[in-house]
């Protein structure tokens, strides 16, 4: 019998627990020359800003072992033209959306979150905080509980009551509890992480940084170790609040690795780049994977590896 | 049409002067190809490291076997080095046709393709879609050696006239394409320029393009790391029909642009007056 | 011409720039199979710990994407073995040797460097700061200015005069620079970076984690990007500090990438698992690397990539 | 003789049941090779993102090309799916041989050797090097089911007796090859048993000669990061001389082990009274 699929977002329904990652399928129109996509479990937007920006200069991509550094410095069109273009497309295709959104000053958090949940068709809306806050000389949000729990209190203010805050967290930190109780605290219905990794590399031919911008965010499989560890933390500490989990997912397995951690649904970047398909292709396996273990529903296996068991080692049989 | 993934199998792989020269059954990607899209190829197979697909312009599509791609690359580094390792009977994984074709004249007008290194690979199914429109083509092929200008012969065949450039003098005039095109403009009595090359390259034909009046279509070559217009990496500053300088994506939006749009000179930076830029124009609409 | 390879750790010159991370070649035996060890810049030791200590319960490793998870948990034999039986067998075969040490407290690190530093031999003393202080519920020295601080301003005070003492970070921390800072300002010579990364496994069959140890050490090419970028970040706010560099590095070119990014020498870990030869291939292939560029000597290459240059996108020719 | 770095050349491979047997080239490892001995092999070819080697006994060499190896495996996972997918003139990189082999006696003595699965790959060297000792080799073999029943038949060719379980009954008798233990020890009056096989079969192998006040030799199998004794990951408790208990690594100090030192109930822990353990023994020397 083929296991319930069903996932929560806090209080939100959706049909299956396999969601873009933000900044990697835009605002989902060019993955719908692949696939319907309403067949996802939810598209997270693009981190939204306030105003339009065109980002940081090029080259803003480069490839690293089993991951790839980034610096497109949230490229977008700003929040009016998200809400007049590209919300609407969305809803119309029948899929859930999760807006991202991404300020500079508690302030624009908040107005964007009142912008944007005013709408309809927002299932949620996810707080990255990994951006400078320029009140605080360009520390990232993320960095620190006070200015994290800051935007996230701002935004759930200004947010429609009923549609649910998740907090974006970032690894890079000395200690990542804190900071998601914080954000618990300061009224997230839900964390997000991870976001990238903050790295660098050097063009040994041109021995010039790869990218213009000098450092960039790395992702994709080579940090799913960070992120499985994030997740196992913070759902030990907060066992009750829903993680959206992403860091390098390319297979159900890895899908499936995340929601044994404890995350309720995951999200899925960089896979992407290389396969169009890979959030259809990934819940398909995910599905197959908790068929063949027996697991009936998805919610059965979220955070399942933290069950204490004794180990039997010696039971093992590999021949 | 939209794109499509396939795994193809290799029908034949060579080696062109500096160049491989690889045939993929992907009967998909064949039907919808117009020329000037590219393909982007999974490299490294089942558990490599290297996540990211390779960008490689579509050279030629026939239907045999249902539909063949071929493909014209050189070894840059480690991608493309897995690539040229491969062998007849082995699988790739594509996805295609990607991007923008080259738009086509209505009217049969005398149009003039220039191809550097590689970049001449597109050219040739351009060629023959003009011509199936009665347009007149010439060539200027160029590189930095004679073992690096790709497809001189196919262009003597095909073209009115041939211009043949090399830097080092090893085959045609000695010097770059650009040097040969004022010359050829005037001589072909060219209507339009279509060329893929080099982003320098592209800037001076762009420029040579406009002194003489006529418009260039420019295929352009940024690092990408999808290819299907969802992650952003991509961009360069062009000039939209409302004047305002965008960062735009040149794998959906491109890779052919029309080249007075393009922003030759800023390309790897933000124009502090594109829509966007820091402290710069922030709405699509007003000053 | 062959470049100069010669390198210096601080005012210790060493043969050439290419050393053994700790934990990643035991105390030089067994290499010494394969290649003669006074070939290698220098062996940094495997930590070193007051007493001997049998390590976490096994599986102690896990295969991750260009990475593996580790938590071997400083199993080793104890000083006293080390100084009868290891130290003077390196000395012996001619090799320059860093002693790592390891403690839980101030001054289980004080007593380290005090013995250690008192043997001949020695070239330098690498504190590893990422162990858990048992006077502050466990928290690493390594994530906090001011234990990593005492640590070395203790190890500093302990140890013979001429030689030198590098501190060697994590980048599990929120900001690395002043963590460095407070190391350099406490006595250090010199700084090494970077230990692993926290991360995780979770096996999707058993569905429990594939380390027993829970949560392990991330090294391999998969954190070269957050290496380079800690390296980096340390060069440009203490440019005059040298920097033993690690993490990731498996061929000449990811060891030029560290020393471009500030490193002086480098050091060799997970890549030694796959290749025995890995140091002596790497030193070879770094230093052909140089030559190609008409660098003569090493010492010119350090934190090139710092050097103000304009891009010429435009000038680039790929065809 | 140290272990040696070889790139190799795949000669054969083919399915034997539920194995691959893979013959490759390699000459410095077949002259130093020794019963027991190991080898370390790179999976996923070059800018895989698999770092670690896969470690697989030798199971046999021969002089032909100037020595080869032979492996015996089964997919398991990503590195070993990769093995099986090799072809004839692939090469392959290995290390060996690694490990202390099975030591052998110095009189002729009988000799009872118990495999299970692949486990029994290492023993027929073995039984070749007993046998050139004048000893008698008796078989046990076994596996869940017949197809992974490896060398039945050599053995049968080999052994004074040869005894065959699989857990279903699919081949020889319906068991566990430790069912069969007692009985063939009295039957061929072993002096010694070796084995090669998972970890609980050996803990019964080790305990069932310890009645007989038989020594058995057992080669056991820890996930290995290195093979060659730098990582500290392959660790299990052994009883040493003086009688106390270390965390030794499987790779140098092993694989082979006498039976009775392995504390088998302790291993994948850290026993309280092992040297170094958290609050236990802190010296070499005393209680
Ligand atoms: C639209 C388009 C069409 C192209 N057509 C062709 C063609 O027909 N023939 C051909 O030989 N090459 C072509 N290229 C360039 C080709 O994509 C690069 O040479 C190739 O990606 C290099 O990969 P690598 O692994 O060998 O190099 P690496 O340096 O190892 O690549 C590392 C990363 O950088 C990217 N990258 C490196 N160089 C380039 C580059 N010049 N352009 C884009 N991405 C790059 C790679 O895609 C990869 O993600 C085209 C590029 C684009 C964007
Ligand atoms: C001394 C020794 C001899 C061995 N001899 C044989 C043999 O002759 N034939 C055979 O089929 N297998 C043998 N094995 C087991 C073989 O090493 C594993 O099956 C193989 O490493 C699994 O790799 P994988 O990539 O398929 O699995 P994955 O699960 O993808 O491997 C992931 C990681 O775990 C390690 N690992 C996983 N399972 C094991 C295991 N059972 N033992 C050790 N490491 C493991 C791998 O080496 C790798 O680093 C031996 C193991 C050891 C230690
Ligand atoms: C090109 C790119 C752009 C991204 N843009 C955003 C963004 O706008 N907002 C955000 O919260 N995260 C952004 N991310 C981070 C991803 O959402 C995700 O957290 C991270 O990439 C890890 O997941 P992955 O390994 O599956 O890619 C971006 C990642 C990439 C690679
Ligand atoms: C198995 C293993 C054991 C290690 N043990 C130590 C140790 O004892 N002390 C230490 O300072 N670092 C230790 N390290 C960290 C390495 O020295 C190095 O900082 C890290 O692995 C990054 O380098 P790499 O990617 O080249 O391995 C260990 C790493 C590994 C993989
Ligand atoms: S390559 Fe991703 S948007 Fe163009
Ligand atoms: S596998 Fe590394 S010490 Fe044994």
């Amino acid at each position: 019998m083929s296991p319930d699929m069903r996932a929560r977002l806090a209080h939100v329904e959706l049909a299956n627990p396999v969601l873009t990652a933000s900044g990697c399928a835009a605002f989902g129109r060019e993955l719908s020359q692949f696939f319907d996509v309403s067949r996802l479990g939810a598209v997270v937007t693009k981190s939204v800003t306030l105003a339009p920006r065109a980002g940081r200069p090029t080259p803003r991509v480069a490839e690293t072992p089993s991951g790839m550094l980034n610096s497109v410095g949230l490229q977008g069109p700003g929040v009016e033209a998200f809400l007049r273009r590209d919300l609407p497309w969305l809803t119309a295709h029948g899929v859930p959306v999760v807006v991202s959104i991404a300020g500079s000053s508690v302030a624009e958090y908040a107005e964007l979150a009142r912008r944007v949940s005013a709408e309809s068709g927002v299932a949620a809306v996810e707080v990255n905080l990994s951006c400078p806050n320029v009140e605080d000389r360009g520390r990232r949000f993320a960095s620190d509980a006070g200015a994290a729990s800051d935007v996230v209190s701002a935004v759930r203010t200004h947010c429609r009551f009923d549609v649910p805050v998740f907090a974006k967290l970032s690894a890079d930190v000395t200690d990542v509890v804190p900071i998601a109780k914080a954000c618990v605290d300061a009224g997230a219905e839900g964390l997000s992480m991870i976001n990238t990794i903050l790295g660098m590399a050097v063009d040994v031919d041109t021995m010039r940084p790869s990218l213009a911008g000098g450092t960039g965010g790395l992702s994709g499989p080579a940090v799913r170790p960070v992120a499985v560890r994030c997740i196992w933390q913070v759902y030990a500490a907060l066992p009750g609040v829903p993680i959206i989990g992403m860091g390098g997912v390319a297979t159900g397995r890895d899908a499936l690795e995340l929601i044994l951690a404890g995350a309720c649904v995951v999200s899925v970047g960089t896979a992407i780049f290389h396969d169009p398909y890979a959030c259809i292709r990934i819940l398909r396996e995910l599905e197959e994977l908790l068929e063949q273990r027996g697991v009936e529903r998805l919610s059965d296996a979220i955070g399942l590896a933290h069950r204490a068991l004794p180990r039997h080692r010696t039971e093992e049989n590999h021949l | 049409m939209a794109p499509v993934q396939v795994t193809g199998t290799v029908l034949t792989i060579r080696q062109v002067d500096a160049y491989h020269a690889m045939t993929v059954v992907a009967p998909g990607i064949a039907e919808r190809f117009k020329a000037g899209h590219f393909t982007a190829v999974a490299v490294g197979g089942a558990e490599t490291s290297m996540l990211l697909r390779r960008c490689l312009s579509i050279h030629d599509v026939k239907p045999d076997y249902g539909g063949t791609v071929e493909l014209v690359f050189s070894v840059q580094g480690r991608g493309t080095a897995w690539l040229a390792d491969r062998r007849v009977r082995d699988s790739l994984d594509l996805v295609g046709p990607l991007g923008r074709p080259f738009p086509l004249p209505r009217d049969p007008v005398h149009c003039l393709l220039v191809g550097s290194g590689y970049g001449s690979a597109p050219l040739f199914p351009l060629a023959d879609a003009l011509q199936a429109r009665g347009c007149r083509v010439d060539f200027i092929l160029g590189a930095p050696s004679a073992d690096r200008v790709f497809g001189a012969l196919r262009a003597r065949r095909m073209g009115e006239t041939t211009t043949l450039t090399t830097d080092d003098g090893s085959l045609g005039m000695r010097g770059s394409v650009t040097d040969m095109l004022p010359h050829v403009i005037a001589d072909s009595q060219a209507d339009v320029v279509y060329a893929c090359a080099p982003m320098a390259v592209l800037r001076s034909v762009a420029a040579v393009a406009a002194r003489h009046g006529i418009p260039a279509m420019v295929s352009v070559e940024e690092a990408m790391a999808c290819g299907i217009g969802v992650c952003m990496s991509c961009v360069l500053p062009v000039v939209g029909d409302d004047g305002i300088t965008r960062l735009v994506r040149s794998c959906v939006d491109g890779p052919v642009f029309r080249g007075e749009r393009v922003r030759f000179d800023d390309v790897g930076t933000i124009p502090f007056d594109a829509l966007g830029a820091p402290g710069g124009r922030l709405a699509e609409a007003g000053p």
